[in-house]
């Protein structure tokens, strides 16, 4: 991993360098971490994020599955719950349909029903997101049905220091952490100090500061609520950009209060926008700040269609830079 | 009257049958007091009982240690027993108290103890295949030397995941057996309606060590199981063991007429002819193990005792609400 | 079954009753109507509602199954898909789990991704609901996953009436959908005409009109709400309660037309409150009747914890006519 | 030059085996034609190459009725081509566009077609082993007498529910023939490392009729698969055909590099021993069934007949905007 010898606090570092670097890193610090999935060995994963794992740790550390979602995902709850720290990859977030059971029935739930006794500390990492012209099957963001399931926690990092900060406190949690990872993103470069450091979960990050309208962001959203903010800083106006970074626990505080500061919300979610996250940090925004705002909060996610292939349409299924701008300006009446 | 005396072998195993007769009598009697309780509605919801099926908890968690990993199915109470649990703390699980195993919180489909290794009775069918199978994925990293038993029903063999964990466990040579307990119904259906092929035939096709035993003798479940256990802790890889049995009672405690899925001379049959307990009771007398007097006393003494569990149960108090929110998150 | 010859119109059946007959008028109506899941021949599901169809329908018609619900739901699928009208009954509402990935990547998309060429017209029949003393994996509501998924309809009666009436749509529907019945109402009495009717999806039902307050409530929330209702209006209250009956699609304009009426609304399901139905419901509301509520939305679903078996822990983790009625009445200002 | 006339057998189906032969090559130049779109960026995605593998698709379809179904899988333009489908609207397709068999709505690993009885291609490794089983559930119901097959990787044998589907196909007796294609990898990673115990023992296990064929060979593939497809249509039950094969290309277009994981002797051997088309144009000519000249020429139609198509696929316009919104509900 040639990143490593980078020190200088100025160092860059992609979005999949920060994983693979929170990965090694928490791997050296206890033996009990291991990573179990499909072509994560040799091939380091489809995405090669893990690329140089095998190597360091050796094939009892990095297992290659057989195509067994269900399968190898409770072994890692069984594991979990022995002494290990499992860390299952579910390449594309698509299936984790087939991981439900172990993950909501058992993982989140041993705990409780253990009384306490119990406790599967693992993590799934997974991916999110469309448009790489990948079709209905390896396009969705489902994040939303984990973070519905009391027991589980849930991180969508949109930033490599983030990812790097979050993972490593994810994998020393001691609850089941489902960790979702943006495929467009992998190539994201950004800041990530050399040290040693974790970020803790349930704390929003502003991303950048703003007083005419708050865009609540998650994961790929991110980006584009940036992009949309400097837009609309060329025509005057101030657009605050928050990531609440994990879904569960969740940093409600910080959102409502930008809310109430700017009296201006859209929430903006790559998931479904029905019944999806956007209607819950929406609704939260809307009790919370409900005699601060200006405006309904707006929910901006994924169109009510399968994702579809064609890229001039499935171009369109998701709010981009554009959309966000236009929208945000016509909330704050220009 | 013929006076022989026992043979050495089973002077050498005396302890072990009583043990395993007392075990036996502890689950039946257990058992009976849990539909007692269902029957004077002082039981929430409902449960699954064992009752003609402890030869299999017994024969096979004798084999294990303390320390080893047991999980276990719906109808758990056996195998919780069986692998040491204690009698108070399930009833008080049972009735959702404070004191239960899990505070109340799971009652009887979720009855866990790390003291002895259970890993958790579970209320999905095969919910626990997986995590057996972690468990041996852990003792095989932290070679602790531990094996981890997987219990069953054959209803468990319609979900696919156990065919995902049985070949993962065999491509990582982990030490856990898969205990299917066929007792010849999932519900209200027949297992021959719900099961194509051969059951054994699907664990040796993923390269799996298997056997097929009397589920009603409780000496041939040990033995079998000691050779899977045995060949699973020295590293050569799991194993699977079919328990043929029968359950007398309903499919849970509230299943009272069930002449439409099964008649009443099959019952007869087997509570009379195969009944675990009786015949190696028959079994141990026999082999001058143990008088019938013995034995008459023995289970005055473990009918007592569940008695004396149910009624520190009853007495214990449920949690206080504000434990509800509590054991969410570790 | 016996209530057949009751034919005047004050008939008064159970809702096991009246989803038994729904099922038989479409049978003997179509026959590529069938139905796959396990205990549902002979024994007629442990719930005991399909007594009577095997005798009636036969062993061709009425399946019982192994306990494979991915396996089983998986063959409904391309059942439907080449003719039949497959009915799968998944026992308890917690074992969705494990039939994800036919539900969501195969039954709801397919119709997307083949360009409209191929449809699959099949109804899953399962249940939700808690206090019934089975412990955190039998008794989840977990329908907010699937209102989360486009290409599915969900549907969650609450009366035998509403029951009937739309399951029978469902069953003539093309698309995949998924009918919640709530365990605790199977005894349940109400009118039910003998005459054949059916209802269609989409449309809300106001269960009982009111000038003060919104109750919105779904499946097992709307007996608490008209209780909680009748509580109300004791104290000088009148509380409306609407019941949108069918998740997806999803009768907004009537929820909102009424708390803009009303000017408050409390939303109610059994579901958990986080990331569930309450939230996108109280998001559209907040934001479709913006400029009249005089009170932030407020959102009553199930507690943040996997269902604790112990009686009364449980009995504390959903909404009841006490909290409702508190709730509403604070809300009310009194 | 010996000129002994072809035997009455060979006589009897030259025709056939000329058409699969032209099969097979319309399936080799679709996919080339593939890679050079990808190559030349022309193509949105990726998309899984069938090269090496034409005979069992091919061998396959060839005993099928057009109404029969079948369902494919990510690698699944050669199950589409053999079963009918026509080259100019998979193109198409894969390039998004509204002429294509799914309005450009479904891609290459979603193409599916009624009038062929294609079901659908699936991007969930055995996502489609449940809708093919169904398939067939329909087929006895209706007493249509259709079969369906499913196409599976091998690695689809990691998925539980292709055992839960297996059995409940023979226990409802349906006619569906799942055809597992071994060609060794699963995207970077052996079987053998994913893949423990007996293949085809985990299709007896379950009761179903099982073979093994050398799936380069497709007249053995078609002698194989026919006496499945007949059990199938007569009412015997399910069936399993392995089929023991070699992607030549990269898991997709994308995977050049692939050293790490096999090497090029192996795959040069694969390419130079047991090409399926090779081989099967060495026997045709050995048998007279055609002369060197005459395949040559019908490799030249064939290639021409593809490039024709993808100028059909590139002129085509996309779709419309507003039909992003059409077709999610029936
Ligand atoms: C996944 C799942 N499906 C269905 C059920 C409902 N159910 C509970 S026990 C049972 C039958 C189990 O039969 P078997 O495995 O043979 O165990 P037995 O009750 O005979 O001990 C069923 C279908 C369940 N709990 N989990
Ligand atoms: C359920 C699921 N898990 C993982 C994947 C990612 N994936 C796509 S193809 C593939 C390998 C499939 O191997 P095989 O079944 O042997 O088919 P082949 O590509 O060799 O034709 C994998 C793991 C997937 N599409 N679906
Ligand atoms: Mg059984
Ligand atoms: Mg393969």
């Amino acid at each position: 991993m040639p990143e490593m010898s980078v020190t200088t606090d100025q160092r860059e570092i992609t979005f999949a360098q920060a994983i693979r670097e929170a990965l090694a890193e928490e791997m050296r610090r206890d033996p009990t971490v291991c990573i179990l999935g499909e072509d994560v060995a040799e091939a380091g994963t489809p995405f090669k994020v893990l690329a140089g794992l095998l190597e360091e740790f050796g094939k009892d550390r990095v297992l290659d599955t057989p195509i067994s979602e269900a399968g190898f995902t409770g072994l890692a709850v069984g594991a979990a719950m022995t002494g290990m720290r499992p860390i299952v990859d579910i390449m594309f977030g698509d299936f984790i349909t087939l991981t439900m059971d172990q993950m909501v029935n058992q993982a989140a739930k041993v705990h409780y029903m253990s009384g306490g006794h119990w406790k599967a500390p693992m993590v799934m990492r997974t991916t999110l997101g469309a448009t790489r012209r990948s079709a209905a099957q390896h396009s969705q963001s489902l994040h939303a049905w984990f973070c519905h399931v009391p027991g589980l926690k849930v991180i969508l990092p949109s930033t490599p220091y983030d990812a790097k900060g979050l993972l490593k406190t994810a994998i020393r949690d001691d609850n089941p952490v489902v960790f979702f990872e943006d495929k467009m993103m992998y190539k994201l470069k950004g800041h990530v100090p050399a040290a040693d450091y974790t970020l803790p979960l349930g704390v929003a990050d502003v991303k950048r500061e703003g007083e005419d309208i708050t865009l609540v962001a998650t994961s790929s959203m991110v980006q584009v609520a940036l992009g949309a903010a400097a837009m609309l800083e060329e025509i005057g106006i101030s657009a605050e950009v928050v990531d609440p970074r994990t879904l569960w626990p969740l940093d409600e505080n910080t959102l409502i209060q930008s809310a109430r500061k700017t009296s201006r919300a859209i929430v903006l979610d790559e998931g479904y926008e029905r019944y999806g996250v956007t209607a819950e940090i929406a609704s939260l925004i809307a009790a919370g700040a409900f005699y601060d705002l200006d405006a309904p909060v707006k929910r901006m996610g994924a169109m009510h269609v399968p994702i579809p292939f064609s890229p001039p349409l499935e171009d369109m299924t998701v709010p981009t830079e554009q959309t966000v701008f236009e929208a945000a300006r016509k909330m704050c009446g220009r | 009257m013929t006076s022989l005396a026992p043979t050495p072998q089973v002077i050498e195993k005396a302890e072990l049958w009583l043990r395993m007769y007392r075990q036996m009598l502890a689950i039946r009697f257990f058992e009976n007091q849990v539909n007692e309780l269902y029957t004077r509605a002082l039981m929430p919801g409902l449960a699954h009982l064992y009752i003609g099926e402890e030869a299999v908890a017994v024969g096979v968690c004798e084999t294990l240690e303390r320390t080893d990993y047991i999980t276990s199915t719906h109808r758990g109470h056996g195998h919780c027993l069986a692998k040491g649990a204690s009698p108070d703390l399930m009833f008080a699980e049972l009735l959702g108290k404070k004191a239960g195993y899990c505070k109340g919180k799971g009652g009887s489909m979720h009855i866990a103890d790390p003291a002895t290794g259970n890993l958790g009775a579970n209320a999905i069918v095969c919910g626990s295949a997986g995590i057996a199978t972690g468990a041996a994925f852990s003792a095989k990293r932290l070679a602790n030397g531990r094996v981890s038993v997987c219990f069953i029903g054959e209803g468990a063999l319609g979900q696919g995941v156990l065919y995902e964990v049985m070949n993962l466990a065999e491509l990582f040579k982990l030490p856990v057996i898969y205990v299917c307990e066929n007792n010849l119904y999932s519900e209200y259906t027949h297992f021959s309606e719900t099961t194509a092929g051969d059951i054994l035939a699907r664990a040796t096709a993923f390269g799996l060590h298997a056997a097929s035993v009397d589920g009603q003798n409780v000496r041939a479940v040990y033995e079998h199981a000691q050779i899977l256990v045995e060949r699973a802790r020295r590293g050569a890889g799991p194993g699977f063991l079919l328990c043929n049995t029968y359950r007398y009672h309903g499919h849970h405690v509230g299943d009272i007429n069930r002449e439409y899925y099964r008649s009443r001379r099959e019952e007869q049959t087997w509570k009379t002819e195969r009944d675990p307990i009786a015949n190696f009771a028959k079994w141990l007398i026999e082999q001058k193990v143990a008088t019938v007097k013995e034995l008459d006393e023995l289970s005055a003494r473990v009918e007592t005792e569940m008695k004396k569990a149910v009624e520190f149960a009853m007495a214990t108090p449920y949690p206080s609400p504000d434990e509800v929110a509590e054991d969410v998150y570790a």
